[in-house]
């Protein structure tokens, strides 16, 4: 199969770039300092800030808020747990092998450790602010991905299968892609663009989420039992802080404190909204009601799909990337997740996957030769629309594959799933020992 | 002595305790329960699907009265509860063997 | 007239809701009780301190029914709910002397 | 066989389990619920309005129990809920026809 | 009346301007790039950020942890589709008419839809950032101004309704105000201070709160039914997003990361800071006990006094300012709210109406030249304060006729409240369909 | 005895420095207006808002997260009031007793209710910002270090006492040990190393929350009672609020934003992960599962350890430092706490105090010159390790006497426990007059 050749033959360049990285410990990234500009810092730290945000408490809450009470802790225990154990993972071993050396398939071991990271390095993909900082702003992009995946299996995945998936998945899956598109691999020398994360985060989180929930097999009781949310609310305050904090997500991809990163952060701001309003219409006209639920879910499938067009678009374009989101994401959650009969438990494909796949694509649509230095189709540049399915089908790929070999791995040695006496009485209590009152 | 256990619809309970108080009755608990009757349920809408929800908010009643007035409680709580509309409720008189005011140890028709 | 009073296990509830409509039961009442029982609960990890919890969620179903029917039902709601483990709960039959639907003041048989 | 209905103070619970389980009565259900009665609330402040507060919290203890052993619990009850101030509570003695351990199908006093 | 003939006037007048401002579209408003300044860049970023978190999920969270269980979700959904839907009718139209071109009533068609807002584009009211994220900025504004009147109505306005009501009001009522302050319209030009938004918000979205709840009616059961908080800890984190928020709200609106934006932040804080301890003790002497909803009403009652008055005085002076705004709210809160008998669900008016109206006078007393460039009543310009009220009567004037007007509209197409029976059962169910388990 | 002597002389030393402090007030400390640096200004207000998000509602949810129903508003409320109170008290005295003036016990008068801030003042400390910043910054660490107290004596303490204990504990005890680390006191003389509050705050508030339990006594139902956690939800949204602010706390005590803000956000980041999954992993170890509870524990463990070291240390020590923090907090919260049998109900002790002392002592160990300037044990500097015993044993000392005098003092006047039926009917409707629905 020629899935299986391309999956081996990735694992042997893997190794071999290790090889050839290596020497690549010589060249030293750092530059003279005087180039570290305060505002860019400023900005930046505020950024990094924010995306972290995103996860804790944003998406904890976001999610969290969408299960029912038996699960809330336990779900927010996935984010929480993911934060810390990825954020120690991506300064050993994370950060170097996306962002450092000049192979196509993966990094070097040059910042192993976060060895050599001295006070006046500079990472040749930012150069106005501390190495650091650059590290630093790329592990809260990690540990939101992790952390989304969990999103597709909430409710019913063991806690400490999910530990080691998670540890595993950042090093197996996101930071190879990282690499790939942002860390000079073979997709970014190929000309994809993806400005915050359309195919490296939404849609590698969104298609691993599936393939995740489709493996671990749907929830008990789903289809009969009420699996409404036990308090809403708390899913309201997660939307707000992601939207706010996707300020940073979007605008922070920019790496700089200047007019690209405002751009960004306008168009970002106008597709959450378009998103959201046209959700809410579009279950206003189908349902009679529109739903909280609804509009959250709006918002956030605009910002998951504007990400990878956003500072490659105009302000306005927002909006219509956004209207597009709304339908999209919509028609993905209602109709063809009944259709294909996956149980994808807080919609990470149906919001995240679709919407970053769709974004991805919109780049090579709408992107504006001003804005971001390369035109799209309507500017008469069609075939960028060709490149960026390029870069979605090999992150289709590659996510699909190896979270499923991984998740097989896995379940050698852990039950992914909790048992069934467990699910029904709770995570919280099954897997934590605690719950709310 | 008699329980009369009450299952009305939430918004009544102000109007129900007022009533019972105008004749005289100072005592009662109420519980917040669900109730499965004619009265279907509304459909909640959650991405991608749609659930009925069956079990509707009632709050119960429980009113602990002599024999003689339980016939007035119940018709009291009755004409208050009322709406006329499906769902209003049901009411359960259950005998009583004893009843005791813990505070005082009274017994029985002085401890209510 | 019957007021079956069941305890039991919360996961158990659809079941048992639809067992009862099954039969032609078409009205319940469910609380959200807590109980204690053989079963013993789980222990919550509290910084620096154990706390057992003995007191476990379970649901409280009431039916009134005639006390013809009143057999049925106890077996229909036992069946349904049982597991075969411990914690399954508990059923009562306690006696009614009068029913009333508020809504139309019919009573008794004609009220449920 | 009876039903032990017991309205308590929240903070006795604990008090009260213990006394039970001190003269081997092991199984309860028990309910969050609020009342009214001489014991007056507390008022809420709001924003330019105050309120009273007139229903309490409190909680509903039901244990059943053997006709015989159905004294010695009221008791065990009244004195370990006692605080000798108003809004102690109160306790219901109802009939009990039947009674069934749903686990094991047993009936009476062999399924407390 | 002269009232019904200064709106025939204004009407026209503002129709007329937009025949003039039309020209204006020839005039571009970009400038060199080079007076972009990377710093002040960063802050208004961080800034805007900050006043959209005051919206969602700040705004969301005070407003929905004050109403009963059954009006939760509703009330957040009203903050937040007034987000998405004010967002996009800000970029459209709403900025274009409030902050482009030279007439006195209203702006231009410059920037209809953001037409020609470029990477370099820079508005003359903010010469050293991006204009588009000058746009972006005061879009958070407008947003949060109309999910402020929301709180008048709560639990009770149809959601439809409401849709129909904020995006008008936004155009018709928040658009012109903004200008005539802001955007260099008349009260402007006749010396009206207003730093962050006494008049053009607080005093705005109060006055439009009263009209609207008294059009409306009291809630069901006012008065005699216990209406008490759901969740008050919802309101406690609102608040705190608030205060926090308000820096952004404040201290940006200096528009430049200097020492004038640093002395609206101090002064904002311990204003905030005095009306709790304020409020907290008046509450502590007259009831006996302070509540948590009056310290937190305290605080937002000095934040909302100490807006307009940010940039014009000492740090110090906040804490008088917060002070006599502690006092005056708690004043119009129990008192006047009680005599007048009109039912402001969540006192928009006694905290935003009231504070805003004091607030915009004290700059007239407090004002020091050394600060915002202009002198107050205690440097001896007496004459500022008499501005300082005509900016709060056209202000008070222009939102009520114009609310009262468009409220009448509507209603002619859509009842404005929802149905006793669905009031009873709560919005959350009825207008969307769910609710907290 | 020497510790009454000790105190005083420090008394008395305390009022000389008043004196001598005094003359001081004829330098003026501000400066050229020209060294302020935009984009400094821009990160330490960003930073300024970070900090106070930690305490509302970041410290307001986290503790408010861990009490029992009946008493989640009161513990929200003692966060709100003395945020309030001591802002305010800051500003008029706490300040300038902290940072202006030359002596080695007390600072002057110098700044008293902010007298002389101007737009131009530029504090010796902070250069490259406005005073007025930096003032405002310093009083969110005041705000905090106060509110952190509560936490040992929630559930049981009265209202009104606490609020004469944080206005007097402040001057007393806070401003003190503030002048005398980070004012140009005797500590500071003497070499102690404190980057962000290892002392400070920390050690601080962790002693004097330990001295006021053992006082107060502990909860009505101790050891026997189930204390569980009304809703552990809430203390994890604080918790990520903490753990994002804290990169305000611990990389704005750099002051400016450059590489140094950035080590210390990176290795506080990495120590707040380590914490957590140290915690999490002795929990999963000696319990079989582990709790939500635990891991922000851990997370909060790190974060206050890594403090005082986190502008000293390279990034990657940060992970060391976290691990070791998540072992001795851990350690202090399980088996201390049970073996000397005080009822530190939040465990600020056993969290902060703990961890503030370690991390002061390892910035003896880990320092590194080229970050901070100064060597420590590792870098063959060994005494730097007896200098910071020498700041942990002072603040120590300082801490405990102060609080236990002054509340011996305040409890002549004031009862500080409530009764014991107030106690049992919780504290929201006894000291507040409200409670959760
Ligand atoms: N047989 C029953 N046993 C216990 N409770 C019942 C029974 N029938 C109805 N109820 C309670 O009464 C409520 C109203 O009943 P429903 O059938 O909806 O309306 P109505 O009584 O007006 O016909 C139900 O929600 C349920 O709580
Ligand atoms: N004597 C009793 N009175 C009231 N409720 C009881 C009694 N005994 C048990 N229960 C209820 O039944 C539940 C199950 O009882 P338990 O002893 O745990 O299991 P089982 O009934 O299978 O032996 C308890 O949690 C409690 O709610
Ligand atoms: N007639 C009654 N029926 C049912 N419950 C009652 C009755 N009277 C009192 N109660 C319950 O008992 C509780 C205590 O009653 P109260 O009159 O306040 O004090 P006391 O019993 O000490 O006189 C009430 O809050 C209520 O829950």
């Amino acid at each position: 199969m020629s899935v299986a050749k391309l999956a081996r033959a990735t694992i042997i360049a893997g190794a071999l770039t290790l090889l050839v990285g290596a020497p690549a410990i010589a060249q030293p990234a750092a530059r003279p300092a005087s180039t570290i500009s305060s505002a860019d810092t400023a900005w930046m730290i505020a950024a990094t800030a924010l995306v972290l945000m995103m996860s804790i408490p944003g998406l904890a809450l976001f999610y969290a808020g969408m299960v029912r009470k038996k699960n809330v802790l336990a779900t927010m225990a996935q984010t929480l747990a993911v934060t810390a154990l990825c954020s120690v993972l991506w300064a050993a071993v994370g950060y170097t092998l996306a962002f450092t050396g000049h192979a196509p398939l993966l990094g070097s071991f040059q910042r192993l450790l976060l060895i050599g990271l001295g006070m006046n390095s500079i990472s040749p993909f930012a150069k106005t602010i501390p190495e650091a900082l650059f590290m630093m702003y790329e592990m809260t992009f990690a540990v939101i991905t992790v952390a989304l995946v969990a999103g597709s299996v909430a409710d019913r995945m063991r806690f400490s299968a999910f530990m080691w998936f998670a540890a595993l998945w950042l090093v197996i899956v996101y930071v190879p892609i990282a690499h790939w598109v942002w860390g000079g691999g073979f997709l970014a020398r190929a000309g994809v663009l993806d400005f915050a994360g359309g195919t490296v985060v939404h849609l590698n989180a969104g298609v691993a989420g599936l393939v995740a929930a489709s493996m671990i097999g749907p929830r008990h009781g789903y289809g009969s039992d009420n699996f409404a949310p036990y308090d809403l609310s708390l899913a309201v305050i997660g939307t707000g802080m992601l939207w706010v904090g996707w300020f940073g997500f979007n605008g922070g991809s920019a790496l700089a404190a200047d007019s690209r990163a405002v751009f960004a952060i306008v168009a970002t701001h106008l597709a959450a909204s378009a998103g959201a309003v046209t959700w809410m219409a579009l279950e206003w006209w189908t349902r009679g009601k529109p739903s909280v639920l609804g509009m959250i879910s709006g918002a956030v499938a605009g910002l998951g799909t504007i990400t990878p067009a956003s500072g490659f678009v105009l302000p306005w374009q927002g909006i219509i990337i956004g209207l597009i989101a709304g339908l999209v994401c919509f028609w993905s959650c209602t109709w063809l997740k009944l259709a294909c009969g996956y149980d994808d438990s807080l919609d990470v494909f149906g919001v995240h996957g679709i919407g970053g796949a769709t974004g991805t694509l919109l780049v090579g649509v709408f992107a504006v030769r001003a804005v971001g230095g390369t035109a799209g189709l309507m500017e008469g540049n069609s075939v960028q629309l060709l490149i960026q399915l390029y870069g979605v089908v090999v992150t289709m790929a590659w996510s699909a594959m190896a979270t499923f070999v991984l998740l097989k791995a896995i379940s050698a040695f852990v039950p992914l799933r909790v048992d069934k006496q467990s699910e029904i009485e709770g995570l919280d209590v099954t897997q934590h020992g605690e719950a709310l009152q | 002595m008699k329980l009369v256990i009450a299952i009305i619809k939430p918004f009544k309970l102000d109007a129900v305790r007022d009533a019972l108080v105008g004749i005289g009755v100072h005592g009662m608990t109420i519980t917040e329960v669900k109730g499965y009757g004619r009265q279907k349920g509304h459909t909640e809408i959650y991405r991608g699907a749609e659930y009925a929800v069956n079990f509707l908010p009632k709050i119960r009643i429980e009113v602990a009265v002599t024999a003689e007035e339980a016939d007035n409680v119940v018709e009291t709580i009755g004409s208050a509860a009322k709406t006329g509309q499906i769902g209003d409720g049901k009411i359960f008189v259950v005998p009583i063997d004893h009843t005791i005011r813990i505070r005082t140890g009274e017994t029985d028709a002085d401890a209510l």
